[in-house]
Order: C-alpha cells, then structure tokens, then sequence
C-alpha cells in the first residue's frame, strides 16, 4: 500500500479522498490555490503546497506543479478526483513518467473515452447501442447546420472532450442553432480547453441511467448497478438515486453487461462510469459517454452496496485485486444524493457566490454528508459551485424521501444561496415522489410550481414569525456600529483571536 | 419600535416591544407574546403559545437588501423599513421611465458582448455573456428597445450590481 | 397514524426521536426544564411546553405536567426515550389513563422486568438460565453479608429498580461490602427512587451481550441480533458492537431464541433488550436483565440491519405490524458506537459540565451523529452526561475500526472535556483491533496505558505547533480587553445580535 | 514575545514575531517559520515547510489554567506563563507543608459525608461523596493524617474550585 498521496483536487471531493486515505493509514497531501489557503480540504490534510494564483489554469490545472508537489512530499500516487485533471490522459501519462502511480484508468483508456466520437465507435464495436448522430467534431457552423437538418430536430450539441453538462446545448429549431454552437463551443473551449463540439439526435422522454463499474489489474471486471441521475438543470445532474426507480430490473441487467463490454473493450482499470440515455416511452437504451474517473454521484452506490468505491480506487491502483466479486454484491434499500450547489434557484440556477455565515449539517440516521466548505468559509467564483453532496438512504424509496425531506429542513447554510430550497420543494412534489422522471422534470416541475398560488403553503403566524425575527436581528444591529459578532458564551481568551485580526484587517491573520 | 415589513410583494405593519426574552409584537392585527431567544449566531428560538419557531435569520445575496429568514422548510424574504423615514426610493432610474438595468448579478468576467451600442432588441434577446463559477450565463434584454448604454467589453472583470447595459 | 407525539425527554434521545417523528409526517412536540429552555430539542420541535425547575424532580420526572402538556398540545402519543420515566410503570398507566398512547411496552411488562428480581424468576420459568444470586431485594446490610458469604465473594451489588450501571458496585472482598452496600442503596434511591438492591454471584472474564427484540399487538416477536457491550467504566457502557465480534453464531442465535421466550413470557410489545452475561472462558450465558424501552446503543443495529428502530416503535404503537419478519432481517457488516460523555477520561471518569465553546462533528462515508448539544450550548450539571453518540459502520470490523479512528480525528468539542481521547486511544489499542472484549477490558487498557512511556506517540513538531497556537491564542487574548468573538468574516447586521446580548447580560436575550 | 510553556511536566522556551500571516516561532533550539491562519473560533491553521497543522485550542477545565491544543488524534495540555513576571505561586497553600486540599472539581451536591472533623485517614480513604450529573463519585484522600477543617455538609451544593476538606 501507499504511504503518502497526494490529492490533486479541492472542494468536497478533495476532502472524501482525504477521509479514503486517513482510513487506509494514508498520509493525505492537498495542494491549493492562493484562494484556497484556509480551504477544508487544506485544514484536514498532513500536507499541503500551493500551486499558484486562484484561477484553475494557474493552479489546479498546472500539471508541472502538481508533480512538484508531489515528488517535494514524497508521495507514491496521485488522486484526480474528478473535474480538473481527472480526464486528462496527459496528466496520468506525467504521473507515471514522474515515477508516480495514478490512481485511474490507463491513459489509453481515458483518451479513448476522453473523445466522446471515439467512445461512440468504440461502443459500437463492444456491442452497445448509441444514439443516432455524427461521430465527427463539427467543423464550422454550417456542418453542424447541415447535420442537424439531415437528424431532424431536436438534436442535442455536445462538447466532444468533456462531461458535466458544460459545453451541451439543445436545439429545438433551425433558429437556434448559430447562438447554441457559438456557446457551446466557448463553454467547452473554457471547461476542456477543446472546444470541439458534435451532434446527436435527441431521444424521446430520455431518461438519463447510468451504471458504475470497477476493474483491477488482475483482469477482474464488474458493475455496481445502475443510478438514475435524469434530473438534471442545464444538463449537470442535480439529484441522483440508486437504483433507478424505473424498476426494471431485465433492462439494468443488460445496461450492466452492456457497461462491462465497453470497459473491457476499453482495457479499463479503475472506477468507471458507463452512461446511458433511456427512452422512458421505448425502454431503448442508449450508450451516451464514459466517466473514466469517479462521480460525482458516488455515495448512492456506496450508501446501497456497502463498498467504499475511493477506498478500492486506492487499494487497485496499489495492485490489490478488487475486494468482491460480481456474486458478492448485494444491493440493499435506496438512496438519493442531492448537491448541493452555491446557487440561486429562484433566479435560473445562477451561482451565489460569497461568504458561508453560517453552517448546520444535518445529523441522524441514514444520513450523510460530503461537504468541502465550513461556517467563515469563502465559495469563490473561481471554481465550481458545488459545495457538498447530501445523501440519504432508507429501506424504501418512500423512507429515503422521509429522510431527505427530514435532513433537508435541517439543513442550514447562511450568506450565500443554495439549491437546498429548491430541493425542498422537490421533495413534496407529487411527480418527483410517483417517480415519474426524465431529463424534462425540472421544466415541467418549474411549471407545476409557477402554476401554483404561492400563498397555498405559507403558515401565516410562521410568516409573522419570520418578520419577527428579522426585526429582532435588524434591531440589534442598529444598536451598535461594531460588526463584530458575539454568542450567549462567557469570555474566553481564545475566542478573541478572530476580533483582533479582523481590527487589524484580514493582513494579520 | 415600528417598522414595514415587505414580503411577496404584500406590506405589513410590526409594531415590537421586548423586555429581556419577553418580546410582545403585532403584525398587522395580530398580536403575540413571545419568548425569544438569540441561541446562535443568526438563530433565533421564537417560542409564542406552545409553539416553537427556529428562526435562521441570513443575508439574502449582496446586491439585495432583502433578509432571508427560514423556519424549517419555509424560507421568507423579508424587506424591513422604517415608516417614520422617507421611503427608499426606487433605486436610482432603474427600471424607471422606460429605462431598463441590465445588472450584474454575481462577480464574473464577461465573455462574449452580443449588441452594439445603439442596436434594436427585443425582449428576451441575448445581450452578452458573463462567466462566473466556470458557468456561462446569457444575460437577456428586459424589454424591446435601443440599447442606450454598454459598460461590458469581452474580457473585462465585473462585479455584483455593475450596470452593463441599459435598454430603453 | 398519530399526527402528533409528545417527547418526554430531552438531550440526545429527545432529537433522535423528532427526526423519527419528522420522517413519518408527525408533529413533535418537546418538553423541557428551565436548564434547557435553548436546548436542541426544543429548537428542533414544533411545540415546546416548560416543565418546571431544572432538577428533574421537578421536570422530567412529573408525570402531571407531562400529561398536562400532552392535553394542551392535542398529542395522541407520548414517547418516553430512555432514562427519566422511560421504564416507570406508573407513567404509562397515567398515560393510558390520559386517553394518550404509550409508545412502549405494556405496563405489566414493565413492572415485571422493571424489578430485577421478578424478572429473573419470569426468566427462569422461560427458561433462560440467570447468574446464581438472590433474588429478593435485601432488607439490610447484615442480610447482604451473609448472601455475599453464601455465594462466595466477589458478587456484584445491583439496583433492583434500574439499569444504567447506577446503584451497581462490584464488592471484592467483606471488607468492602458495607460501604458498597450503602453507596449502591443511596445511587438506586437518587436514580430510581427506590433504593433496594440486590446480590449476584460475579461471572468470570465476563463478555455483556444483548439481544434487541421487537414486538408488535399483533403476536409477531422478532430479535435483530446481538450487540457486543463489554467495554465499560462503573458499570456502564461506552463502545457498543453490531455483531459481536466474539463470532460464535451458534451462542447467538441461542441467545435470540432464549431473548423472544422471554419477550413471550411477558406479553411484550414494541422495542426492548434482553441482557446477558456470556462467560468468555466457559461461553455459558445467563439472563441479566430486560431492558424494557429503546436503548442508548440502538444506532448499531439499526446499521446493521437498515431497520429504524424508533420509527418502528411509532408504527407499533400505532397499531401496525412490524414491518419486517424474522426472515427479512438480515445484517450487513459491522458498526462500532461511542458514547460521547461531558467527562474527564484522564480524571477517572469525572462528569465535566460547561459550556460547549466549539463544535465540529465527523462527516463522511459511514459516519453518523446523533447528539443533543450545538456550539454554544450548556452541558448542566442536572443530567446524564451523554451529549451525543458516535456510531460508524464498516463491510467488516477492521473497516469500521478504520473509520471510527478518522471520525474520532475529525470530532472535536471545545469548552468541555469529553470521552473523545479517550475513544482515540482504544481505537489504536491492540486488545481493542484483536477483539479481546470483556468487562474488565478498561482496567487492562488503563493500565496498558500507564504502562507505556508518555513520550512514545508524541510528534515533537506536532507538540511545538500546539506550543505555538497555544501562545497565539493567548498573545491575540492579551492585546484585547474585550471579550467578543470574531471571525475572518465581513461585519454582517444580522451577526452582532448576540453580542449586544451579551454586553447587556443574558436576560436580553 | 517570550514565554515559557509548560507540557507534560516539561518546560519549552518559546520566542514568537508575527508579520501577518508570518510568524516566526523558536522553540527551545528549534525554529519555525510558519503560515498561520485564525480560520474559525479556536481553529489556528499552522503551516510550516509543506507539513499542516490543524489546532483546535481551547480551555482546559474551568479548575484548570491550562490550554488543551488538539492535532488530529493528538492532544496537548499547556500552561504558558511569562518569564519575565514573578513565577505563579503555586496554589494559596495547597498541597503545601503537609497539608492536602480535596477540592470540588465541578459544581454538585454534597449527599454524604463520611468523616468528622479530627478523624484520622489513611491515603484512599473515602471523606464525601459528591453527585453531580446523576453519578455519585467518592472523594477520597489524598495522603494520610487528620482532617483538620471540614467545609462540607450533606445537601449542600458545592461550585467548582470550593475546598471541602483539609487533611494535615
């Protein structure tokens, strides 16, 4: 085993790498952008370098100080995480040529997938279905125009060297399509520095499923079910569940066989992720891309097999065989993930970025939270806006619900806006709880509540309370002309500490 | 104290008196006495006939002036204002007289400008593009006009409530 | 279903059941003392009725106010936790009486298993074999003597009203049993008011194993396994296991089946546990006693087996069948819990009150809290000490270690001193990770700790930059005459409010 | 700044400057350059040569002048003082001149007291017991000889630092 990693990454996903690593008795570095200094993810590694001013091209993406860091800490691997480097075969190629391990899939199998035209071929010939389109990065306007007239619209353009929704647009008409490339291109060209985009047909009610996989070295392949991420806003995934409640399990089963061939013609080691696009109204399914790296969405699987899936990542990429076999998994009861995002809900899903003022996880049982932020930390405009997973599991689907509907009122974070509210919602609404999902949720969930009269659910003497409260809190601060902030608790010296830096300016401390 | 309350576009009046945890308020007709409690930075315990209201009272975002306020799964945006001060006024020309703002919501970097000073657009036409948070946002017209004023030029670092286009 | 339920309790065990309550759709509704008028129950409720005094005579033991404040609020069931009246038979008569339901067992049960000695006849008619002792309360020190004689020393002392390790005293030799004696009758009094105690003969190598059982009204009795309780302080618990790591599924198994003939025995109905005593040397079990309420180490098997244990008791109390059979359960891997106690590890246990100046709670992957407390809360000297239980969960028991040992690091509490450390060190102790688990675990690991040299585990860097935090907390406490608090964030009007509370004194706010 | 620090019954020279974020620290013989950041309440972020230290200080017990430092599973208990003031006294007579002081460690109540005044004790034997918090704890004595001054009383409440008994 290793002793020491080195994580190249920050955020949330950063820190459930760290916590991967303290329970394997791994020495966990971070590295860091000058905006990250006092980062979560900073305060919980053994280590931490930083790699240079805030913006990522300068600092998370720089993979020659990545490598510095790493050889200067004497750490043996390499965790990506995801976003950033994770998909970057010359990034894994470094690694090795530093002497490194890289803890995902071989760089061939990464640049393979990382092209999602040569994914498509490559599934084509492993025996999955794809959806009809071009396999071929579009040239210039007028080929995608062409293309698009000879698939008929809709068609979807995507960015062809990355994930995540960036660099994805639906065009609904020939009239969109001139604004919808330019965009396209420029997110991916920002998001992937390629800003090569292609085109597909758009499936009928898609549903987005996809299924997790993992392979070792020793030629061991299997998949960890499927997870049903089809609610989506600008195409990022912003809830996801597993099992899929679409409830069919013969369809899965293929889905799962499907995702094996395509990383055994892959020649895949690691954590991976095979998506596909559903037809809810055909039942059709769709190979669409795959993840080579870890999701995102992670947890539900975990929460639902038992198995750890960062903790093997480490364990393969030190040579162990997996840890079960295919006959071992057992699935167990539901799970949901929501992310929870630095965003406005009310106002398009526009990021809100800003100061955490205060903070309160939800506790208890079945629930679980994998966050990168704390009570006084900054969420920057630099990165993305994720700031934690929430995750809930019960016997049931109806008993996760329970339990998200629970952990969501629990939840608290001050000063910036989050998707929280928006989830609140989610889970009282009738569709999302009977299940009925696709890609189209969230516009027709938007409708539902737009169509409602607001004042159908407001508590009137809760409102009043509201007002109250708010009074209470602007009164107290008319009464004084110092900010700073105070509790019931007596003094006590180390308390003052903050006081003092923030009399002195931020300089100080 | 009296103060205005706005909230979901209805007015209502606070009247508030409090003597230690004892506080006894009246929101437009109705009256409360209640136990109130600062237990945490920006919670506050309400408790009025039995019932209890954990109040977590936050910011809304910068450029608002608004004060959020959530009691388990209810969140309340609240605009406070003192009748016996001149109300505030619209803030200044936006919106007014045909006028229309185009403001920056977040801190970002503007990516791509779409209109040219004096051109005709339609509401719901893409004006520029700011990226914030690796996200590229569409910032659209308002309303149909000319485009009277640009401050946004590609490349160029805004940040929240900068006026970058106005339409009139 | 009830729409609303009454907790008759508060800390750690009233939050737990109100986010129970909360994921079935009921409204809970707290009571409190004048000590907890901020307490996380009463913020979490949504009604919330004033008892009395601090003392809990004259709060969470008056069956009137309780039953008064059930009427006011229209609850229809009353919860009562553990602890306080939970086991008081009288209670869930008045409850009964009240026209409210008792979400426990029935009254008779509880008076049978309520005194140890009755219980331990009705034991022995089920046929589950009980330690040799009295079974009479004993009148008087000189009768105590003589049994003590008779069995042959040591015996163990025991409150024949209570369990919780109260009113128990181990007595080694003669010499020891008068004051003993007295000090078990004066606790037995304090905790349950009723100070008879009674005598047993003292196991040897003693391993505490439990089996959890449930109940419903409709004559269906499952058990849901064991759970390994060996590792104690004064007689009361402080690690709890799911499953025991003794690994004899044969014992268990007899254990469960002796554990539901018990349950039969006593027409029981909803949650309850019965104890035994397992020799490790001659693996004979004996009946200790019937726990007849939720337990404090209920998080492990509800891990192990997905099944919520309070809901469960909702729905029962409601009226319906359990919702799973015995074939149903099965257990999944391994959870390890820690009791989190407001006490002085290093001082022998000493209950340590105050306020909680910091707070940071262990997230992640198969990590869960339940606590009773936040950051600024008050830890009063009036109840237990209990401010929150620890409990993790791991594919096998070496998994769960891990994650036990990276949530004890991440955990910290400030203001107080808690069993944290103490936990940190089993968690690296080699008995511990080799499982070698009985009763008299604690004595050994103290003096395995003394044992060591102090110096051993210490990083001197690490150890010079706590010198050196120590100092600037205390340096940045010199240059301020002020005791606010303050941190790196903005002024915000909202955050000054406590501050003026304070610089009022308390009684503003 | 100079102090001294106390830990584990060893005494650390310690020098400190600060510069912002800088601090320069020697202790003993071994110095520090450092990166340190006040990150929340009682949460100092030491940086120094790659290697992060996460302290999380706070007071020891309210009977206790020491400082409890927290690293990961590591925890430290350190009394500082400054060289260039007199040394503390130790405690008013405690412990000193054959004397021993039992002391209440917290706040509780007085249930029963086990010795008179005059009475001849042996080191271990039980004085008083004290309940707090549900437990009932025996104090016992520290050393052997008579109890010279008996301050305790049954029921009565008792605060956290009061002397209870004296034994000579």
């Amino acid at each position: 085993m290793f002793r020491k990693i080195l994580i190249a990454n920050r955020g949330e996903i950063a820190v459930r790498i760290i916590r991967a690593c303290r329970e394997l008795h791994v020495a966990p570095v971070a590295v860091y952008s000058a905006a990250d200094a006092a980062a979560l993810h900073v305060r919980l590694a053994d280590e931490a370098y930083l790699l240079g001013p805030a913006p990522s091209v300068e600092s998370y993406l720089r993979i020659d100080r990545i490598i510095a860091a790493a050889k200067q800490s004497g750490a043996e691997a390499v965790h990506p995480g995801y976003g950033f480097l994770a998909e970057n075969a010359k990034f894994a190629r470094a690694v090795a040529a530093a002497g490194l391990t890289f803890i995902g899939p071989p760089p061939d199998a990464m640049e393979l997938m990382g092209s999602k035209t040569n994914a498509r071929r490559a599934a084509l010939a492993a025996g999955a279905p794809v959806v009809p389109g071009t396999t071929e990065p579009l040239p210039s306007l007028d080929e995608a125009r062409a293309s698009a007239a000879a698939l008929g619209y809709p068609v979807m353009l995507k960015a062809a060297a990355g994930g995540g929704g960036k660099g994805m647009r639906l065009v609904a008409s020939e009239t969109e399509i001139a604004a919808a490339f330019a965009t396209a291109q420029s997110e991916a060209a920002a998001a992937f520095s390629d800003s090569s985009v292609y085109l597909e047909k758009a499936v009928e009610r898609p549903r987005h499923i996809e299924i997790q996989i993992f392979a070792d070295t020793h030629g061991n392949y299997v998949h960890l079910g499927e997870r049903e991420c089809s609610i989506q806003r600008r195409h990022q995934k912003v809830i996801e569940e597993c099992p899929s409640p679409i409830g069919d399990a013969d369809l899965c089963a293929q889905m799962g066989t499907a995702a094996i061939r395509v990383a055994r013609a892959a020649d895949y080691v690691g954590a991976g992720t095979v998506e596909f696009l559903v037809s809810d109204v055909t039942r059709e399914f769709y190979f669409l891309e795959m993840n080579t790296r870890l999701q995102v969405e992670h947890p539900v699987t975990e929460l639902v097999t038992g198995i750890d899936l960062v903790r093997e990542q480490i364990t393969v990429a030190a040579g162990a065989p997996l840890s079960f076999t295919q006959a071992d998994i057992a699935w167990r009861g539901h799970a949901i993930e929501c992310r929870v995002y630095a965003e406005d809900p009310d106002d398009n899903f526009m990021p809100s970025p800003g100061r955490i003022t205060t903070l309160r996880l939800p506790q208890g049982p079945a629930v679980r939270d994998d966050g990168g932020v704390y009570a006084g930390a900054e969420v920057s405009i630099y990165y993305d806006p994720l700031i934690s997973k929430l995750a809930v599991w019960g016997r049931t689907r109806a008993e996760a619900i329970d339990r998200l509907r629970r952990a969501l009122d629990e939840y608290t974070v001050g000063g910036i806006k989050t998707t929280l509210s928006f989830f609140r919602a989610i889970v009282r609404d009738e569709e999302f709880i009977a299940a009925r999902l696709d890609t189209g949720f969230i516009a027709r969930f938007n409708e539902r509540r737009a169509a409602r009269p607001t004042s159908e659910a407001i508590d009137p003497t809760a409102r009043d309370m509201a007002i109250i409260a708010a009074a209470l809190a602007q009164q107290t601060q008319a009464q004084t002309t110092d900010g700073a902030r105070a509790q019931q608790q007596p003094v006590s010296h180390w308390r003052t500490a903050g006081r003092i830096a923030q009399q002195r300016g931020r300089d100080l401390f | 104290m009296k103060l205005t309350a706005e909230l979901a576009g209805t007015e209502h009046a606070l009247e508030l008196e409090r003597d230690g945890v004892r506080v006894v308020a009246t929101v437009d007709d109705r009256r409360y006495e209640i136990e109130a409690r600062a237990i945490e930075p920006g919670i506050y315990l309400l408790q009025a006939g039995g019932r209890v209201y954990e109040c977590r009272v936050g910011h809304a975002q910068a450029t608002s002036d608004t004060t959020e306020v959530q009691i388990g799964s209810q969140v309340f945006q609240i605009a406070l204002s003192d009748p016996k001060r001149l109300r505030h006024t619209a803030a200044a020309g936006a919106q007014a007289a045909g006028r229309a703002q185009v403001l920056a919501a977040m801190p970002g970097k503007v990516v791509r400008v779409i209109v040219t000073e004096g051109a005709q657009v339609e509401a719901g036409d893409a004006l520029l593009v700011v990226e914030a948070m690796k996200m590229q946002n569409e910032m659209k017209s308002p309303k149909s006009g000319t485009v009277v004023e640009l401050h946004a030029t590609a490349g160029a670092t805004v940040n929240a409530g900068d006026v970058l286009v106005v339409v009139e």
